[in-house]
């Protein structure tokens, strides 16, 4: 058992850190928030620059070769930043499918230019009334002339306004909910027959819903085994499960330190407002959450390697619920603490208590989770 | 002792109900039902509806206006408003400053506020909280001064409800910078929106709403007639006023609403488990909220019915105290259990409002979208009108002398 | 809606803890609970002498015709001096079979004698390994010579082991869990091949082991109809239940009170403890609970009218549920305000927090009744 | 960085599980499986055992007779006794007197007393807790004063856990009741429990387990040289011993144990849906605690890695604050859901004690019949050792600065 960050890990975060101090204050995020697209492209030329783009993938694809490890404290820094970068959607889920499922011709012909801030890419996965399961899909490919046809409609594809590639499941076989039956396909956004319109997300974020009219995919850009996806994606699920746990401590770190700000700043009664004990218990439970957090984000980014996929599937729904219910508790104890200021579009508190709720919506929410672990048998084996 | 319901006050009831069902414009229902404030125009048009009916002012006594009901039949007619759902009648006025005329007022005030207020011609905001005197009023720092025939008000006000919407505030201003407690040398002056140097800029919330404002007060010349009672005394206005209906503060009847609603969509959402209404977990947990909004209401009707007998003495009452803490704290779980059900629709912001229909089919039912909006929200309920922790404050110091 | 106690009923409850706090301070209270049977044959008297005996009872049959709001009364007193003696077993459990079950020449033979202290009744019901479910009972009752012939064990059997006459449920026909087929006897503790064992409760009351071998009954001991009991078990069952609701109101009182006035004494740090901010609300969360307790308690004794039985049987639920939620509650709070001594045999908190464990164990505990009213639809409707 | 157990680890652990299942005898397990406290001689036995292996003072130092472990493999140790679930080395002496006299102690002191702390030959108790002085041991009121070669102690100490099968006693007495500061003037005193002037009494807890006692001392004559260290600094050795071994408070081993208890049970157990454990309301009540559970055992890995990599550097760390926290909070957690799958059971005192057996076969299953107590017992968790609440205290001033 080994606990500290290498040097070099340590040199990433610091790096990036001051990148986002200089650059990313809540001033900042806010004009960038403010514009169509809801982010900053010169930012993202920024994280480019500094590697964090190009830094899950094999260094002889052009990437840096970062593990899990390295994915988290990026995360992390990310999450207490309140950063709107599609780094999500591009790095961690477009990435991990291109780094898992593409063949070696395509991850040559993106990776690079993903990197580099170029290509962005978006996961089209969730469709209209679908339950959290990675298998309820409806969305069709059927073989046809050498190459598939995809016919079908996906909502809420995160950034899949400005993605130039979709990452897009369908079904081969099988019904919805089945796992057999899967596949993966990598869709330029500029395809005939793909129609996208531009979704509000409720922490102030944009998505797309995507409509797939008998859109033709050549083999070439088949991610994965056709029918046999499931694990990709699954795997691809699971390790944005895990950057999003990493994210939320840094949401709920950032929520807390403006909290402790606060309490020590405000004044009522004739007197800072820290000074009372049940605010000091809050913000100590605060405390407690993010450190149980913070010990789910290191769990989850360790288990990515676990090889049992039923374990992993338990260990993942684990760090989802317990991170969903903790960001919750963080965000409900900063707003209180800090009364109507903390409900207001101008401070950064409310934007860390929308980014919390969206964090726990993502890929199964803390119930979906806790019900999938709980029909499963749990963490302990009861002999 | 008999906490059910007297057969009048069943038939009131029903009457009640069956007004509200006949007279309610759909799109407003609708538009309650989603969670969304009403527009102006509705309320106005439902408030103008019920002051036909003689009911826009239920807490009022006959002499001035209102229809002279007794505790349990206003509790009733409010709770059969939030069951519909239907707008209150808007509280600025009836609830806040119409009791406060009614009690501190003139003549003059009376005569000329009263009736405007019964059918909101005037549509009032309160301008208590200031950036530095939220729930400790005594360090508020907006100040009058007497010149002639005018106060001359200056200062700011904040979390003004509606103010972009109101035609007259109400206002707790510092008239006498040098008494000797905080609390003295303050008074309740009635103050037209209208007036030159207010300006009212909007304070967006994170849910992406526009209700609450800052009110900037530079200069603003008020004639001293507007004055309600002693201009050094307007403490005992806002207490008397915060210390009004408290069984309202409980909100069953949005609960029971709330509930109802969250019960039928459970019964068209699917879960892990089949449908969400068939998971026992789900229905166990909104079974133990259920179990709470009862023993709410059963308080609230003990308070209620210890009012309606005990008409002038207003000791205060530890079932009294809890309504607000409990209240908020039961609508809080309703909105989480809410959001939970929404999955991953809670990700996504409403599209379309229900009484404003857009021509796309939103990707997310209105319910899911309006699930994390909803819950943001609402955390208020725990904040507003003093945080539940000073309300604990308050009770430990009253009742358990602590 | 009326909401006033009437002068009756005030003076009943006044004369009623006058008794109390002149003869059952603590230190009395352990003298009893140190006695074989666990509790005073001298209060007892007491309380026949004062009519709480006689209290529900019809006046034309020796009693006072009090209703359930009386009951409710008697029951918040007893819990809040955290009597001992057998009063539900005798006068709510067994007095309840009488009052809805038994003909008028077994009403006439017992009643007024159970009135006087000279009769005491329990209810012999629960079986090894039953849920609370009240149909569920293996006990068979068999037809033979004119009379019946109960064969089976009962267990926790409330003052099973002083009882001169036990309430014995049996099933006539059908299966465990059934309603159809249920019989109720009045059995005395003398009868030929009934044999009793003694046990304790965790909260230091008695309660008994019954064996019942081919016990012969007569048939002017039948209680209601043979086959058709389950609504008459489940009446009483409920009017237990709004009891203990009422009990537990004082119970809690009593702990609160308690702690109080440690907060107000006990000093730490230079200063009382109720000074600090934390345990004051604390406090506050305990006197909300009570309320709520409190609310409870009253629409139990109400909804015992309630003529529709679904709708009655949902309401008792959600009384149990909350009342052995907040008694909990309570219980920990108490316990935790006081430290140590809140946990020895010597302070009157720990016997407060046993007794509300006990009170929610009690004829199905909160987590029963929640899933039972849940599976029932609730309280709210949703149409 | 990497949390998982290297291979050598891994053997380690199986090595002590192995152990453990071949020498422990089954009647203390099944004692402790029970949540009763071993008896004296089960607990004796068992401790001779480990000491026989090698393994009973698992946190020393090989110099002083420990095996040398590193903090992971102790924090594997002590998990694995606890999921047998087997008794610790007893830890009045192992983890309390034995750390101090290796810090504070004279050659003679050692001499004499760690061998003896190694094979249990003595049994210790911790006299730190006066009726005045729980938390706030700055009020501490025992005196000793020095009288030629020997203090002279009065005094009473209380919730003396185990005094009544204790040979000796380590104790806080006020040397100097003229100290500038209530700390100083405090010495730690080691004092033989069969000295004239000692009486044990009895405290029984409400569960009905005599665990805890009170101590009176009058005019106890104790030797000078049993004064460890400076007399008017005892509570350096104090704050030594409170710091000691955090990770330890957790007590994630039996959260683990009771969990994998309550899962058999629920399978044998009925519901009003069936098995228990089909219940999905009980399984994701269950699973929610599981997750905690989880979270918390990670969080000890996070503090047991830390300390193997900082050995030097005890700097407080908020995550070792929350050990304790989080671990009383779960344990009542996993106790409130075993109460519950109990139903009605719960209500019975238990008859027979698992290791001796009466002639009658119990009216409930033992599980269900020690539910009640064990609850109640477990609320000392959140108690003793400091409260929580004094515990939160401490984490806002340290790391929050407030």
């Amino acid at each position: 058992m080994e606990f500290e960050l290498s040097e070099e890990q340590r040199l990433l975060e610091a790096s990036l850190r001051r990148l986002l101090a200089d650059r990313y204050g809540f001033d900042r995020r806010k004009a960038h928030a403010r514009t169509p697209e809801g982010w900053s492209r010169e930012v993202w030329r920024a994280f480019a620059e500094l590697g964090v783009l190009a830094l899950p993938f094999a260094e002889e694809e052009g990437g840096l070769g970062g593990s899990a490890v390295e994915t988290m404290l990026v995360a992390q820094a990310l999450g207490e930043a309140l950063v709107l970068e599609p780094w999500l959607a591009t790095v961690v889920l477009g990435g991990g499918f291109l780094r898992h499922g593409a063949s070696a011709e395509l991850r040559a012909a993106i990776v690079p230019r993903l990197a580099a801030g170029e290509v962005l890419l978006a996961f089209a996965h969730t469709e209209r009334g679908a339950t959290a399961d990675p298998a309820d899909v409806v969305t069709t490919a059927r073989r046809e002339d050498g190459g598939w046809r995809l016919n079908g409609r996906k909502t809420l594809v995160l950034h899949g306004d400005v993605a130039d590639h979709l990452v897009v499941t369908a079904r081969v076989t099988g019904a919805p909910g089945e796992e057999r039956g899967l596949a993966a396909f990598l869709v330029p956004a500029t395809a005939s027959g793909l129609a996208r319109r531009t979704l509000r997300t409720n922490d102030g974020r944009r998505a797309a819903e995507i409509v797939l009219d008998d859109v033709a995919v050549a083999d070439d850009c088949v991610l994965g085994e056709p029918g046999e996806a499931f694990p990709l994606i699954e795997r691809v699920v699971q390790e944005a499960i895990a950057a999003l746990a990493a994210e939320a401590v840094g949401v709920m770190t950032l929520a807390h330190r403006l909290t402790i700000d606060y309490l020590k700043t405000r004044r009522q009664f004739g007197r800072p407002i820290g000074s009372f004990q049940v605010l000091q218990h809050r913000a100590t439970d605060m405390l407690i959450a993010i450190e149980e957090a913070r010990s789910m984000a290191i769990w989850a980014a360790m288990s990515l390697d676990e090889p049992d996929a039923a374990e992993r599937r338990r260990a993942l729904s684990a760090v989802k619920a317990l991170i969903g219910r903790r960001g919750r508790f963080v965000a409900e104890m900063a707003v209180q603490l800090h009364g109507g200021i903390g409900l207001t579009m101008d401070y950064a508190v409310g934007h860390c208590m929308a980014r919390l709720l969206a964090i726990d919506a993502l890929f199964g929410n803390a119930a979906h989770h806790l019900a999938r672990l709980a029909d499963g048998g749990g963490l302990i084996r009861a002999a | 002792m008999d906490l059910r319901l007297s057969e009048e006050e069943r038939r009131f009831r029903e009457e009640v109900c069956a007004f509200i069902d006949a007279a309610l414009d759909p799109a407003t229902r609708a538009r309650m039902e989603s969670g969304r404030l009403p527009t102006k125009e509705q309320w106005v048009a439902w408030h103008r509806t019920l002051a036909a009916r003689g009911w826009s002012v239920p807490d009022w006594p006959k002499e001035a206006g209102g229809p002279g009901w007794d505790p349990v039949r206003r509790y009733l007619f409010r709770e059969a408003l939030q069951a519909a759902p239907a707008p209150q009648p808007q509280q600025f006025g009836t609830q806040m400053v119409g009791p406060v005329l009614i009690a501190f007022g003139t003549e003059a005030q009376k005569r000329r506020f009263l009736p405007r207020i019964v059918t909101l011609e005037d549509w009032w905001c309160q301008g208590f909280s200031e950036p530095e005197a939220g729930s400790d009023l005594a360090s508020l720092r907006t100040t009058a001064r007497l010149e002639g025939e005018h106060w001359i008000v200056t200062g700011q006000k904040t979390w003004t409800t509606l103010a972009h919407w109101a035609d007259w505030m109400f206002a707790l201003v510092r008239t006498d910078p040098s008494a000797a407690k905080p609390q003295e040398g303050i008074g309740f002056l009635l103050i037209d929106m209208r007036s030159p140097g207010i300006t009212v800029r909007p304070i967006l919330t994170i849910d992406g709403e526009h209700e609450v404002n800052e009110v900037f007060l530079d200069e603003v010349r008020v004639p001293a007639e507007n004055m309600v009672g002693d201009p050094r005394r307007g403490w005992d206005c806002a207490k008397f006023l915060l210390s009004h209906e408290r069984a309202g503060q409980a909100r069953v009847g949005i609960a029971k609403e709330r509930i109802r609603r969250l019960k039928r969509i459970a019964a068209e959402t699917r879960s892990p488990r089949g449908r969400l209404i068939d998971d026992p977990s789900f229905r166990d947990r909104l079974a133990a909220i259920e179990v709470e909004v009862k023993a709410l209401e059963i308080t609230c009707l003990r308070v209620v019915a210890a009012e309606a007998t005990r008409a002038g003495d207003r000791a205060p009452d530890p079932a009294s105290s809890l309504l607000k803490i409990r209240g908020s704290e039961i609508l809080q779980a309703i909105a989480t259990l809410t959001l939970e059900a929404a999955g991953e629709g809670a990700l996504a912001a409403p599209e379309a409002e229900p009484d404003r229909p857009s021509n796309e089919v939103p990707s997310v039912p209105d319910w899911a979208a309006m699930s994390a909006p909803l819950w943001m929200n609402w955390r208020k309920f725990s904040i507003y009108g003093g945080t539940n922790e000073i309300q604990r404050n308050i009770m430990a110091k009253a009742f358990l002398g602590l």
